[in-house]
């Protein structure tokens, strides 16, 4: 249910309607922006939303999508380790 | 005879003298077929050879819009029918067109239209030898229906068929995956998504014709039109009772694309092609294969995107995501619809 | 694609796949004797297909599919309103495509249009308002359905139509919300769910603290997460984690999109417009108390229901479920889809016969297309 | 898999399984084409035989309404393209059939037009070894539009040309002429006229064969479709630079058919036939042109309608009427429309 | 066909034919000097083309082809304003076939069809009440066109829609009558005509009397004719009798069908639906006083003049002709349509320039179609 | 102008509204007969009317009719006569 996908807003279209134009992936869609407008409308230029139906649905928090990655990161560098030593394990029992 | 007005009326389908002006001024100066006469009389040293056999095949092509970035419902037309004949084996020779078109429909869109059937059957060195019209009342049809059946030859020996297909095989196809599909999508305007995304439509006779001569072994080969790859591959599989496995991360697909089909939730793999086309050849084959197809401009893009195995219990076509978990492509079931959830 | 791609990871996920089969064997779950794990949201339940995830998890982690898929949970009986209100000669009926198979009675959405009614695709109520601008002399009727994600957008359009005192635009108002469900399958006895997965996208609209009486009232983790699959493995991993520890806590494994409260605007123009039913109807589920929304008597002018005298509150409305289909019990749990004796037989996707396996979100039809039908030949190791 | 519901919808077009079982329950089980291959692969005897020419022709079939008394749009694409062959002197060998179906049209008429096609392709001797279906939207066609491409081998030494026929040449007809305009007229109702007139659709494969063994001489033959016989024998007369004249009272016309002419103010001349022909023959050889046509059923009508005369300053066809009279029988300007003044 | 094979007869013919040309003799005229007759009907025209009667009289007999194709004396603003109505949404406009091509300034019905307009062709006026009957939500419109032949079927029409009360029906009238014109070319002071084949079907509604003004004030002889080729050869024979015998009377040729005071029904209902208008505009003729009807007050529910607040009463609707044409010239006799100078070069059926060569009924298209135009050629000798 | 066309009355389809089928030639059309309705609706089957724009607008009057043929016959005889005399004295010039 809810398919929601990050966009970002390159254009205010229509300042009344509060519409804006977002792009996924150099597609582009106008999109309500009224869930995500808290300050001047114009400052959400460049802005990455999460984007339902066409409406702009949430900002995205860029410090904690980065948070999350450096997690996710961590976790993947960890288990290169462990595969590197389990290789260079594996290769010494090979070699005895 | 200049034509009055620039719509088609239900007066130029009347087999009277306002349809021969259309139909000479529209269609016979550009096509210049031998005659004026309704039946083309035809003949190629290549039929005559022993061991040839005559290839056969039809489209209606109802392409909408009729015009749309990358191309037309003519070159469309000209390509699709040429493309089920190249992807059979057979040499592309001569085409019929028969136009289907609604009252109304503008004359100089006819004409562009006419135009791209010229060119690109220039492209793919055939005829168009016969052609039809007929003109339907408004909202009988949309602006205009083309019907393209093409004539090849298929050289003695040459015997491209999906039964042929054995597990090892190597599937690969010649360029990026739905960009027609999602051209098309965008240039409907329902979904209000603008793209640069362009049709991939392409005659693919030359590729054929290039991969038959490096690969005696080329098992055989299909354009993934409409239901995309998937359809063609489960058609493939189930033809020559094998299982055929691809991989995720070799499938070629534009950014743009992925873009198109996260926002409406739909998968790239049904997505339809108009000049993209998967083949079989043996495993040693491959690269012999690979180089014949980027030997031609329609052929830049191909790459191996998987492998047919001994058919199971299991489904057909299986696709080794990302992660290496495994996913069913099934068979589409209906037409894909864009979905929200 | 930003803020996808980088959570699509195959190293990452091998980590985390480590991590939880470690801790499925520390808690001592098996094949036998499963951790069993509800992803209540059906985009979930299309991810873990779309991705293998279930063939990569150990055995001893069972995902259960959640009613979270609206389209899934939609009576026939609703299905039928559509279909009237869209053989209208006046009216011009627009839905998401995902409702378009859906069987009703007769027939669905798709067949009606090739009957001769006026149905329309789009992609967001916003194009049915558009509709209903260039068609000033057609009724423009929007099938708003969905969770909570999914009503603000109706709310906002309504709203919009208010503004612009647009005549000829409504909205067949389905929108149903997520919590009570769950709780209705926790109140159930025979309920064996260890934890869940908690849907991101309607938590990006209400925050986490509506599932707060999951883990204290209940006392099973949720963990609310995103649509990616390391998202998902991730938060899987948290959920065997909080058992581990023997906690129960709603966490937020989707905190680059998910706000603590929710969004402020979304839930404002929700509460303009809307109000709970008394109660409504859910497929394979039955009546649920406050658990479907209608259109507040200020907006009635751009209620369907109230436009055309039917839906909800027009009397009878429950039609019984085909014979033979088992999508109660699958959807609470209680059965896998493969176990349904319909399955794949009277049941199949070009021939639906519940709606679970209609929409791709469905989890028989997810069963069948990605997996679970023919799937035991389906090899499935961790990519190297 | 039996097909869900009684009516096409979008589904039935998307690609997918939905597509495969339409086509499969009511093309290909009826069809039976070697394999479900979109590409047939053809030989004969006869198009190896040195001076053996292959023919190639198309037609849209639009027919409104689609059943009609005395057919339905499957009968007539059938025999329409197989005429088309014939009057070309080519045997006809294989059929293509393209089917564009409007969303919501009935199965159960596409199985009718279907089975129609059958028995009409075996009378005449023809195989339909490929196909295609494509689904529009509501009003987006009409029903279902066939296009039928046809491909014959015309036997060596065999050269039917319109240009051939020189003056002096026997005009004849196989029958009644402007049955089926008629029947049409009246069976799309807005007219509101009701007549027993039935539509003359036949195949007329055997009546050309006959003729063509019994008259070394034919010159040419056409069917005289769209635009009537007028529109035929404008045609040949421009082809053959040569005139023609026709004899008012030699017409072989059906009373009813008089009566819808004398009602809505049309022509028969102009009337469309789709089991009519006019042939010209050696003044020499009509009388065993005559005995060959009437010798099949199709041709139990056959007269001698005129003859070509040497071309001059005038017009190409005229009619000497019942007193002596001559009219010019030009082309048709646009369609014809009925009139009350 | 009764009441028409027999009026075909050859035989017949030819003895008419020999006494026509002992008669031409006798009174001297030759193909230097000949007889001028004029058939006033459209219908005559055509019927003497299909037969090649023209061929068949001698050089001393020369037809003069009359105004009486109601299509040919369309004026072409009137088309527009035809195009105007059937181009409104709600309008399906309803027309004889005749009208189809006709050109407009801009464009023929048939194009306003092709750009979109709803038209349809119909058999008579009633299948438009029909058609307005069946479709409720739509304005039906009929063009009446024609002259007093036609015009009972569209009073009868209008008479039956009123007692129906149905409100979405109405009439585009330009009807107009046949004796004003003719009075207008007798009072011509080029006229050169000695007769007169009077229109059969008209009389079958106005009689015989109306025309006494040509024989008694203008003392020219007419004969009513029928519109079979034996019909027409008698008429001409009468017609010549009495310039023979110095008379000028209104004879009847045509008594089978014409009865001496015409149909009372037929012109009741005239008079109860039409009035006269103060004058009309003819293509070619200009305006002519009392020559066009009008639906009465009374009616004007059913006046799409009042309804649309279009066409005669609007102000202004004179449109010039297009250049080079010489339709006026042709229809008043004056000239033959090959002396046109557009003939068959500007002018042809496939790209008509003027209103004649549109109709079958034009003396133009006639004459293009049927021998006028490349007839040098076509032999014509009576039959054996 | 005005094409009408004979045809005969051969059912009554609508007395209320005044319509009849009529036959022309064995094709059958509804057709309003107020104008040829003088006495008893169903007297009029088997009449011959002339039909013009679905309308009867004209009995046909067999007299009149019979009365026109009969002439036109006799013209028709006396041609043949004057034929066959000129005939007979071409054949006996060509004998002399
Ligand atoms: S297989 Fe069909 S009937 Fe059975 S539970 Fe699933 S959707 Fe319901
Ligand atoms: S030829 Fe054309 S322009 Fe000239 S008089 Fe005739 S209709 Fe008018
Ligand atoms: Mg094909
Ligand atoms: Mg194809
Ligand atoms: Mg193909
Ligand atoms: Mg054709
Ligand atoms: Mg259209
Ligand atoms: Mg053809
Ligand atoms: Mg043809
Ligand atoms: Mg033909
Ligand atoms: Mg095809
Ligand atoms: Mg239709």
């Amino acid at each position: 249910m809810c398919l929601g996908i990050p966009g970002q807003i390159i254009e205010i279209t229509d300042e009344a309607r509060l519409m804006a134009l977002a792009d996924v992936s150099g597609v582009r869609r106008e999109v309500n922006i009224a869930p995500v407008l808290t300050g001047e409308i114009h400052d959400l230029i460049g802005a990455w939303v999460l984007i339902h139906v066409g409406f702009a649905m949430a900002l995205i928090d860029e410090d904690e999508a980065a948070a999350t990655l450096e997690a996710l990161k961590g976790l993947g560098e960890a288990q290169e380790t462990l595969e590197a030593m389990a290789e260079g394990a594996k290769a010494l029992e090979a070699r005895a | 005879m200049a034509l009055r007005g620039d719509k088609v009326t239900l007066a130029h389908g009347g087999g009277g003298r306002a349809m021969r002006d259309l139909i000479e001024e529209v269609f016979t100066s550009v096509f210049e077929p031998e005659s004026m006469e309704d039946q083309a009389r035809l003949m190629s040293g290549a039929l005559t050879e022993p061991g040839a056999r005559l290839a056969l095949t039809t489209d209606s092509f109802v392409v909408d819009p009729v015009e749309f970035p990358g191309g037309d419902i003519g070159k469309i037309a000209i390509c699709g029918t040429v493309n089920d004949l190249a992807v059979g084996g057979a040499t592309p020779l001569w085409l019929s067109a028969a136009f289907i078109i609604e009252e109304g429909t503008e004359i100089a869109l006819l004409k562009r239209i006419v135009a791209t059937m010229k060119v690109e059957a220039e492209k793919a060195g055939v005829k168009i030898v016969t052609g039809d019209t007929k003109v339907v009342g408004r909202g009988s049809a949309d602006k205009v229906f083309v019907t393209t059946t093409g004539v090849g030859v298929i050289p003695p020996g040459r015997d491209l068929r999906a039964e042929a297909v054995q597990p090892g095989d190597v599937a690969i196809v010649n360029g990026v995956l739905g960009d027609h599909g999602a051209a098309i999508l965008a240039a409907r305007g329902d979904m209000a998504l603008s793209t640069d995304i362009q049709s991939d439509c392409a005659g693919l006779g030359h590729l054929m014709a290039a991969v038959a001569a490096a690969c005696p072994g080329l098992r055989c080969a299909r354009d993934a039109t409409r239901g995309g790859l998937a359809s063609a591959l489960n058609e493939i599989a189930e033809s020559a009772d094998v299982a055929v496995e691809i991989e995720e991360t070799a499938l070629p697909l534009r950014t743009e694309v992925k873009g198109m089909c996260e926002i409406l939730g739909l998968d790239p793999l049904y997505l339809a092609n108009e000049g993209t086309l998967v083949l079989f050849v043996p495993e040693e084959e491959a690269e012999a294969a690979l180089a014949a197809m980027r030997s031609v401009p329609e052929g830049q893009g191909a790459v191996v995107i998987g492998r047919a195995k001994p058919k199971g219990q299991g489904p057909l076509v299986t696709m080794r995501t990302l992660f290496g978990g495994a996913r069913i492509v099934d068979m589409l079931v209906g037409e894909q619809l864009p979905r929200i959830c | 694609m930003k803020y996808a791609e980088e959570f699509r990871d195959p190293k990452a996920a091998k980590a985390l796949l480590a991590k939880i089969a470690e801790i499925t064997d520390e808690i001592g779950a098996t094949a036998e004797k499963p951790v069993y794990i509800m992803e209540i949201c059906g985009g979930h339940t299309h991810a873990i297909f779309r991705y293998g995830l279930d063939k990569l998890t150990p055995g001893g982690v069972e995902f259960i599919h959640g009613p979270g898929c609206p389209v899934c949970v939609l009576p026939m009986a609703r299905v039928d309103e559509c279909v009237e209100i869209a053989e209208r000669p006046e009216v011009i009926f627009t839905t998401f495509g995902d409702a378009m198979r859906v069987p009703g009675q007769k027939k669905s959405l798709l067949q009606a249009k090739a009957d001769g009614a006026d149905i329309r695709m789009v992609y967001s109520p916003l194009d049915a308002l558009e509709l209903a601008r260039r068609n000033p002399d057609r009724e423009v009727v929007f099938f708003g359905l969905g969770f909570e994600t999914t009503t603000p957008s109706t709310a906002l359009s309504i709203q919009q139509a208010a503004r612009e005192d647009l005549t000829n635009f409504s909205v067949f108002c389905n929108h149903i919300t997520v919590p009570p469900p769950i709780k209705a399958l926790l109140d159930d006895p025979h309920m064996m769910l260890d934890g869940f997965v908690g849907p991101g996208h309607v938590s990006m609209v209400i925050g986490t603290h509506p599932y707060d009486f999951i883990a204290e009232d209940y006392g099973k983790p949720i963990v609310v997460a995103g649509f990616e699959p390391l998202d998902l493995l991730q938060s899987v991993l948290m959920v065997l984690e909080q058992i581990r520890d023997g906690r129960a806590e709603v966490e937020n494994q989707y905190a680059r999109v998910v706000p603590e409260h929710g969004n402020p605007v979304s839930l404002a123009a929700i509460e303009d417009v809307y109000e709970m039913r008394p109660s409504f109807e859910w497929r394979g589920l039955g009546e649920i108390d406050k658990s479907g929304l209608r259109i507040r008597d200020k907006y009635s002018a751009f209620d369907a229901e109230e436009k055309f005298g039917i839906g909800y509150a027009a009397g009878e409305r429950s039609v019984e479920e085909p014979e033979g289909c088992a999508c109660g019990q699958v959807m609470t749990g209680r059965l896998k889809p493969t176990g349904c004796p319909q399955f794949g037989k009277g049941c199949t996707p070009e021939m639906p016969l519940g709606a679970l396996m209609v929409s791709s979100e469905g989890a028989c039809a997810a069963y069948y297309q990605y997996g679970g039908a023919r799937s035991s030949e389906v090899a499935s190791e961790p990519a190297e």
